[in-house]
């Protein structure tokens, strides 16, 4: 019973903290940059207002056009919910796995891509081309992770590797920290941050992500936006809750869930400042070279799982 | 005279009709001219029509004074009357040319017949001795037969071949004891090489068996290449 | 014995009357009454076998391969009366060759009945030796050029084959006469046989040697076979079918006989290898030949002698299933074949001419016609359920476990074959139509060919309990 | 049952010969089809009750009096036969519908409609067959069948290649076959299955055996590098035929691999089944790759059949290496992975196909560079394809999801096994799945994006009107089919586990109709309820829908696209199938040895700039031209033979009889 009133606070929490990890992430980038930079609240604002705003939109768009951030929308927000953010007690947490976790993502890409495609514009074809490649590249880095905690779990379960991790049975593994870094680099990747995007741009070519979504508007561009920062959130969190899995509850005790609360959103703010940091200091790539960056996250999480199995073979 | 003696005596004639039929395949082999080759064969016919004489005596089997009598008339007259004539009618050059120079050819007959030989020792054990050497002396007169035939390129010439098989053939048939149906078996014989000739003679074969008539070769080698 | 008797006659006696008929319809006809009447009485003979007699035998062996040469001579008379009557139309043969060719066609039945039902080595070689006579005058029948060259290569060769032949007949006798003494009983098949055990291997292996080269020149093995392809492009389609279907089924007949000799005495043992290494050259020989005809006729030809091979291999590798598997293969290779040229030979009048290039979509232009050959040539390629899928089936699964460095080249000259066949086949039955003389296909082309066929399934699905009990018992005396 | 299933095949021959007279009346012909569907579905109905009956329940068995004299036709119906008698005939029950439906668009009817039975009945018949003879014979039948419908359109240039191709691959994977039944009968003559189960066999012939049968049963399932006929022949062939073939034989293939390397040829060595996971993962990535560039649908479908195949494969492989390791339960795991892939993409496989033809009937296309809009025209035909598209690209919560979750966890459970060489090599393999699950995404959207959304390319596909209802609701109910499998995987399951017993492994770990659990005891365990995602998806979406009604209510404002300010772009502007692909071709350039040809003019010139693309399967150039040139070689080579004068000929007489004197002389 319990499952279920934390699965909705989960849920309820995912939804109402994603605009402002974007927000905190765009105000630490313009600290950095020396400018003072929007409130980390700006992202509701903008929200609310393109939510108000009347939605103009093609002839040539088909109702796929229009379903497909809906759907895009919840399959992140269902796949954000299934992460133990500061209870592993979440009656959905266990109907999925974190292959299904990364399907449930693939999924709501493939909804996006289509949504490019729908209008028949060129734009809409390189984003949704572009970024269905990085994530045929990032998909198999990702399962590769997936094997290494597995493996070293002994589930695909997120909390019985959360669990296995708090048992605390794992030291410092080489397999582990590679599997982090492959994690990081296919969350950048996934998230459309530089190098491999910028979700600033509006310079068409260097577009991914925005060439696909360039058609929307209003209410439409406000699930695009939202999932786009529930995405960002998911996987800060996913990061959060398999190598920081501190404080996340095993047994709902008041105190316990309030540590664990508290200690997610230290983890979130965290993690956005890190994610600013990097990406002031670093520059955007090309296009291509976003596959070179990809296949070393995919030969890192290998080189996770092939340590791993040496080390269980030993 | 005892009886043993006078056996060896008949193996012996034997012998020297059979080694004759031999010798003139050999010399069948060496000779390159035409009217050369047919007296050779008709001598080769002769003996080896004695042979089946004399082994009609032996056996007392009347049926090989037949084909003895068949031997003498169709294969030592009749036929290389025919040739004579025939090479005469074509006006084909005197002289054949072989494909295998003389003393290539000789020596495959050489080796041909050591390997005559060879086949027919195992025999040995069980057969008398006759036997065992006029079936290598035959399977030789064969073997040199087809020599005779892939190394000349004149009608007549691998004609004769062919009839010098046969004559080896022949030559086995009276060979072994009481053999039926010699008779039918040598008739049949006869009128292929009837065919042949007249073959030869009715499609105007005029330098070898491998052209009909020059011409049309090459519109027809049996498929356009 | 009047049934033996009768058996021989009729086609005599049919061939004697016939050179005389000028009349073609009426000789036609006649031809196709000869035929079945030897027909009935071959069937009449199976009922009951006549006793052995040191001349006469019928047995297990030969007696379905009686019925199967009346049967397909029957047929291919129905076949050969439209068609051969068309070739005349189309000033194809000269005046009064149709006369010649009804007296040589009885001729010939005669000739492989009575190589067939002797109980005579001697008998059988001056059989063959006429058989051989009779076909070289029906290829040349049509006097062309082309003809006349065919004729002339597969005399030559075919005299020099059967002259071999004899003297491995006489080595034979040579090898029986210390042991069963002297007489028509030492060339009996029955005495060979049934004495065999007393024969010196030595001579036997040497006799086997020239009946392999001699007879084999008849059955069409590689590298004697010179004489089989042009001879069954040039002469007549029906003579084609029979050539094909029966006269090679007769010499390996032959040659069987000599190896279930051979089998009795035990001793000798070179046969199988012999058969297998000419077999599998054959096979392998004629399905890489098979890819460069460009003329039908031909190339069904070459197919004959990669099937002759294929027969060849199985009872040179011997055991009851391979040589079960080799006897039944001949029976529906025979039908198969000759219902092949029967297709062929409508298609070339229909079509008009006998090169693959000009032949395409006769399933389009004429159906029934065309599914029949794809029927036909599927059966041909080894495809179920047609007889010659089951002795495929049977030797290659009895060639890989006994002999894989064999079965694997065997399953391979399989496949060569099929690939060409199929090749061709697409390119003649499909495709685009080309101009045919008539819309429709001649009857006497069409039904033929599908009661062969029909037979031919009927051998793959329910081969009949006493045919299997024949196959088998004589599968064993093949060793 | 038996006795149902032979009167069926009975029926079904039957149909066939009814067949043969109706060439112009398409009532006659559709009614003939819908007939052959009522005979599926009744098989259909025999198997699932065979399959609901208790394992230990004796198999039927029944011996006919025809095939070779002395052993009869031996049938049998078992568990396994029973589970793919369902795997054939549910989806070819929905196919016979389709084509009913197709029959008036199918111009070569008279071609098509008398071996559509027959194939069908090969098929069943391959499956009941308990002798190598009846196996062999259905096995070759069926081959022929289909290749004879392949060459229905046999005035269509490409045909008579793609059915050549096929047929010849077809011979070499019987033969194959033959030989392995062969080794194992050891040439005696009892060929049913009982004896040869029996047969005791050297490692080495026991290897020859497993060999032959990954090749027979191998080429026919499509698997690298076998794989060449299908793209052709799927292509060439009439549609209701391709989708009987892709969606329907290749699973009587992996029923052959399987009746063969668990059952029949007994237990099979660890290495084998290794052999086997390998060439899956491969043929899995490269099948897909190919798929990915191909323009026309049918092609396009047929690669993404080498994949999954592939995938089936994999866990087949895991199946034969657990149980060759004695880890029987996850043997079960992997066997049940790859037979629920196979059941799904029977549905989905033959939905994208019968799908496609109502494209091809709707256009009169199938290149998807024609294509465009089309979800516009035919939105309910887009829906159906939407459900197939998302289901074979393997996402939640559709049921190719469920199998590849399984296969994976197949093989997350590698490092259980002894071999270390194994347990670096499986989660390789694992890496190709996974690759080729993301690379299924992008080939689907591409598919579906290209041929439905967007603006029509060319006039066929804007006057395009949709087509007849018959055509749309069986892929309708396919899709629907496939969400049903997807969400409640216990079905599939259920069908699957009596296989596993009868083959003499344990039943499912884990298992449950909701959710699907894998408990693989010591800890290991995974869960994955589709249904729970799908109702907390509902409620998320409700949720999502009620507050932008609540807070968004202003209608959308139509107008012209964005597009970044461009005015009025023409359609041509639009990206397409091949610059979809292009980014990917550039990364795996190697693997389809991709030639991009640019050609852009100087400046000044008026012509117009070009560009081409051209793919080549490497397998083509490395594996099958040499061979053809081969046999082209030695065919040319040997052909002189038939151009040798008389005189040469009797050389050839006298040079065999002194070689085979020699030989014997010193032979013996």
């Amino acid at each position: 019973m319990s499952g279920v009133l934390f699965q909705i606070v989960q849920f309820a929490l995912t939804a109402a903290l994603a605009p402002l990890v974007t927000g905190l992430v765009r105000r630490v980038k313009a600290r950095l940059y020396g400018r003072i930079g929007p409130s980390p609240l700006q992202p509701y604002r903008d929200l609310w207002r393109l939510l108000r705003k009347e939605p103009a939109s093609a002839q040539t768009a088909s109702p796929l056009f229009f379903a497909s951030p809906a759907v895009a929308f919840v399959a992140l927000w269902l796949a954000s919910g299934l992460i133990p953010t500061f209870t592993t007690d979440l009656a959905l947490a266990s109907a999925a796995d974190l292959i299904a976790l990364v399907a449930l993502l693939a999924l709501a890409r493939f909804a996006t891509a289509l949504g490019g495609l729908d209008v028949g514009t060129a734009f809409g074809g390189i984003g949704a081309s572009r970024d269905m490649m990085i994530a045929a590249l990032a998909e198999p880095a990702i399962l590769m992770v997936i094997f290494t905690l597995s493996l070293i779990a002994g589930s695909t379960g997120l909390i019985r590797i959360i669990g296995f991790m708090l048992g605390g049975g794992v030291g410092l593994e080489i397999s582990l920290s590679l599997a982090l870094i492959a994690l990081l680099m296919i969350a950048i990747a996934e998230n459309g941050r530089i190098p491999i995007d910028n979700p600033a741009t509006h310079l068409e070519l260097t577009m991914v992500h925005e060439a696909m979504v360039l058609e929307y508007s209003g209410r439409h561009l406000v699930l695009v936006e939202a999932a786009q920062m529930l995405k960002l959130l998911l996987y800060l969190s996913l990061v959060g809750a398999i190598f920081a899995p501190w404080g996340i509850a095993e047994t709902d005790t008041p105190d316990g869930l309030m540590a664990g609360l508290v200690l997610y959103l230290m983890k979130l703010a965290v993690g956005a400042a890190g994610l600013g940091l990097f990406e002031v200091a670093i520059a955007k790539m090309r296009v291509f070279r976003a596959t070179e960056f990809l296949g070393g996250a995919l030969l890192l999480a290998l080189l996770a799982t092939i340590f791993r199995l040496i080390a269980e073979t030993i | 005279m005892d009886q043993l003696s006078l056996a060896a005596f008949d193996y012996d004639v034997a012998h020297l009709a059979s080694a004759l039929v031999l010798l003139a395949a050999f010399g069948l082999l060496y000779q390159r001219r035409l009217p050369g080759m047919i007296n050779l064969f008709a001598l080769q016919s002769a003996a080896l029509g004695t042979a089946a004489a004399w082994q009609a005596w032996m056996q007392d089997a009347t049926q090989l004074y037949a084909t003895a009598a068949i031997v003498w008339t169709l294969k030592a007259g009749a036929v290389p009357v025919g040739l004579h004539w025939l090479i005469r009618r074509l006006h084909s050059t005197r002289t054949v040319e072989t494909v295998l120079g003389i003393g290539p050819t000789m020596l495959a007959g050489v080796g041909l017949i050591a390997l005559a030989v060879l086949m027919v020792t195992p025999i040995g054990a069980t057969r008398s001795a006759l036997t065992r050497e006029e079936l290598a002396l035959a399977l030789s007169v064969i073997l040199l037969g087809l020599l005779i035939m892939i190394t000349r390129r004149h009608a007549v010439s691998q004609v004769i071949g062919f009839m010098c098989i046969e004559n080896g053939v022949t030559l086995a048939v009276v060979g072994v004891k009481g053999m039926p149906l010699v008779v039918e078996m040598s008739v049949a014989f006869s009128v292929m090489v009837a065919c042949i000739l007249f073959g030869i003679f009715f499609f105007h074969i005029r330098e070898r068996f491998d052209t009909l008539d020059l011409h049309f070769l090459e519109s027809f080698r049996g498929e356009d290449r | 014995m009047t049934v033996l008797a009768l058996l021989l006659l009729v086609p005599t006696g049919a061939a004697v009357l016939l050179a005389f008929v000028r009349e073609d319809t009426f000789a036609a006809l006649l031809n196709v009454a000869a035929c079945a009447g030897t027909f009935a009485i071959s069937c009449a003979l199976l009922l009951d076998r006549p006793p052995v007699t040191e001349l006469w035998l019928v047995d297990d062996f030969n007696a379905y391969l009686i019925v199967l040469t009346t049967f397909v001579m029957t047929t291919t008379a129905v076949f050969s009366a439209g068609y051969m009557a068309r070739e005349v139309a189309a000033g194809h043969l000269p005046r009064g060759a149709l006369r010649v060719y009804h007296a040589l066609y009885q001729a010939l039945n005669g000739a492989m009945l009575l190589a067939m039902v002797a109980n005579n080595i001697g008998l059988l070689w001056v059989a063959i030796e006429a058989a051989t006579l009779i076909t070289v005058v029906m290829v040349s029948l049509s006097r062309t050029r082309e003809s006349i060259e065919a004729a002339w290569k597969y005399f030559i060769l075919g005299s020099v084959g059967i002259a071999l032949a004899l003297f491995g007949t006489v080595l034979v006798y040579l090898a029986a006469q210390p042991v069963i003494g002297g007489g028509l009983e030492a060339m009996a098949w029955t005495a060979l046989q049934a004495r065999a055990q007393g024969f010196s291997p030595a001579v036997l292996d040497l006799a086997f040697v020239f009946l392999l080269v001699g007879y084999g020149t008849k059955v069409g093995l590689a590298p004697v076979h010179a004489w089989l392809p042009d001879a069954h492009a040039e002469g007549p389609t029906p003579v084609s079918a029979v050539l094909s279907g029966l006269l090679l089924n007769t010499a390996l007949y032959a040659l069987l006989r000599f190896k279930m000799v051979l089998a009795a005495s035990g001793a000798a043992a070179t046969p199988g290898p012999l058969m297998i290494a000419l077999g599998l050259g054959s096979l392998l020989f004629a399905g890489l030949m098979l890819y460069r005809r460009r003329d039908l006729k031909r190339f069904f030809a070459y197919s004959s002698i990669e099937h002759m091979g294929i027969m060849t291999f199985a009872f040179g590798l011997g055991g009851v299933l391979a040589n079960f598997a080799g006897l039944l293969h001949m029976a529906a290779h025979s039908l198969v074949k000759s219902a092949i040229f029967f297709a062929v030979g409508g298609i070339t009048q229909l079509k008009g001419t006998r090169q693959i290039a000009g032949l395409s979509g006769i399933t389009v232009s004429h159906p029934a016609l065309g599914w029949g050959l794809v029927l036909a040539v599927v059966a041909i390629a080894g495809a179920p359920p047609f007889g010659i899928f089951t002795s495929e089936f049977l030797m290659v699964t009895s060639a890989f476990p006994r002999a894989p460095a064999l079965g694997v080249p065997f399953a391979l000259g399989l496949l060569i074959g099929l690939a060409a066949l199929a090749l061709r086949l697409q390119h003649i039955a499909f495709g685009a139509a080309t101009p045919s003389t008539s819309p429709r296909a001649h009857a006497t082309a069409v039904v033929p060919l599908y009661v062969h066929v029909g037979l031919a399934l009927i051998a793959g699905l329910w081969l009949p309990a006493t045919l299997a009990a024949w196959f088998g018992a004589v599968a064993r005396l093949l060793g | 049952m038996l006795a149902l299933t032979v009167g069926a095949l009975g029926a079904l021959l039957a149909l066939g010969c009814a067949g043969v007279g109706t060439t112009r009346a398409p009532l006659l012909a559709a009614s003939i089809y819908v007939a052959a569907a009522i005979v599926s579905a009744a098989l259909a109905l025999i198997g699932a009750i065979r399959l609901a009956l208790p394992v230990e329940a004796a198999p039927e068995s029944l011996i006919l009096p025809i095939g070779l004299p002395w052993l009869g036709l031996h049938l049998r119906l078992d568990a396994v036969s029973a589970l793919f008698l369902v795997i054939v005939h549910a989806p070819a029950t929905v196919i016979g519908l389709f084509a009913a439906g197709y029959a008036r668009h199918e111009h070569a009817q008279a071609r098509v409609l008398p071996l559509y039975p027959l194939f069908v009945a090969a098929m069943t018949a391959v499956l009941i067959a308990d002798d190598a003879y009846a196996f062999v014979l259905a096995w070759e039948l069926m081959s022929l069948a289909s290749w004879a419908l392949v060459l229905a359109h046999h005035d269509e240039a490409d045909t008579a290649p793609a059915a050549w191709l096929y047929l010849v691959i077809a011979g070499l994977g019987t033969v194959c076959l033959m030989g392995a039944f062969g080794v194992l009968a050891a040439g005696a003559g009892a060929y049913d299955f009982a004896s040869l189960r029996a047969a005791h066999l050297s490692p080495l012939a026991g290897a020859a055996v497993v060999l032959l049968v990954l090749l027979g049963a191998g080429s026919k399932a499509g698997l690298m590098p076998l794989h060449a006929w299908l793209p052709p022949a799927h292509s060439a062939a009439p549609t209701p035929v391709s989708a009987l073939m892709s969606g329907v034989m290749t699973k009587v293939a992996l029923y052959g691999l399987i009746r063969m390397l668990f059952d029949v040829a007994g237990p099979v060595p660890w290495g084998w089944g290794a052999a086997l996971t390998v060439i899956g993962g491969a043929s899995a990535v490269l099948g897909l790759l190919h798929a990915l560039v191909q323009t026309d649908i049918k092609r396009l479908l047929a690669y993404s059949t080498v994949e999954n195949l592939g995938i089936a494969a994999i866990g087949i492989g895991l199946a034969l290496v657990f149980r060759a390791t004695g880890q029987t339960a996850l043997a079960t795991l992997a066997l049940t992975a790859g037979l629920l892939h196979a059941i799904n993409h029977a549905l989905f496989k033959s939905l994208l196909f019968c799908g496609t033809g109502a494209i091809a009937v709707a256009t009169g296309t199938r290149d998807l560079e024609r294509l465009g809009g089309l979800l516009a025209r035919a939105p309910l035909l887009a829906l159906g394809m939407l459900a197939g598209c998302v289901a074979i690209a393997g996402l939640p919560p559709f049921n190719g999801f469920v199998s590849e979750w399984l296969t994976f966890q197949a093989i997350l459970s590698s490092p259980r096994l002894p071999e270390p060489m194994l347990r670096l090599a499986v989660p390789l393999v694992g890496v190709l799945l996974a690759l080729a699950a993301a690379l299924a995404a992008v080939c689907f959207v591409r598919a579906f994006g290209i041929a439905f959304l967007g603006r029509p390319r060319s006039p066929e596909a804007a006057a395009a009107r949709a087509p007849e209802r018959s055509l749309i609701w069986p892929v309708l109910v396919l899709g629907a089919a496939c969400l049903i499998l997807g969400v409640l995987p216990g079905l599939g399951i259920g069908l699957i586990d009596p296989v596993a017993r009868t083959l003499g492994l344990p039943g499912f770990p884990g298992g449950g109709a909701f959710a699907l659990t894998v408990g693989l005891g010591s800890g290991r365990a995974a869960v994955y309820s589709g249904l729970a995602l799908l109702l907390a998806a509902g409620v998320l979406g409700l949720i999502v829908t009620l507050a932008l009604r609540r807070f968004s209510p202003t209608p959308a404002r139509r107008g012209a696209a964005w597009d970044c300010g461009f005015p009025e772009a023409s359609p041509t502007t639009q990206y397409t199938a091949s610059s979809f692909s292009q980014p990917l071709r550039r990364v795996f350039g190697p693997a389809f040895m991709a030639r991009e040809r640019v050609d852009m003019p100087k400046p000044l010139e008026t012509r117009a700039a070009g560009f081409a693309v051209q793919v080549a399967d490497p397998i083509w150039s490395a594996l099958y031209r040499p061979a053809a040139r081969l046999v082209e070689a030695l065919a040319e080579r040997i052909n002189v033979v038939q151009f040798l004068t008389i005189r040469r000929y009797l050389s050839l007489t006298f040079g065999a009889l002194v070689l085979l004197m020699i030989v014997v002389a010193f032979g013996t």
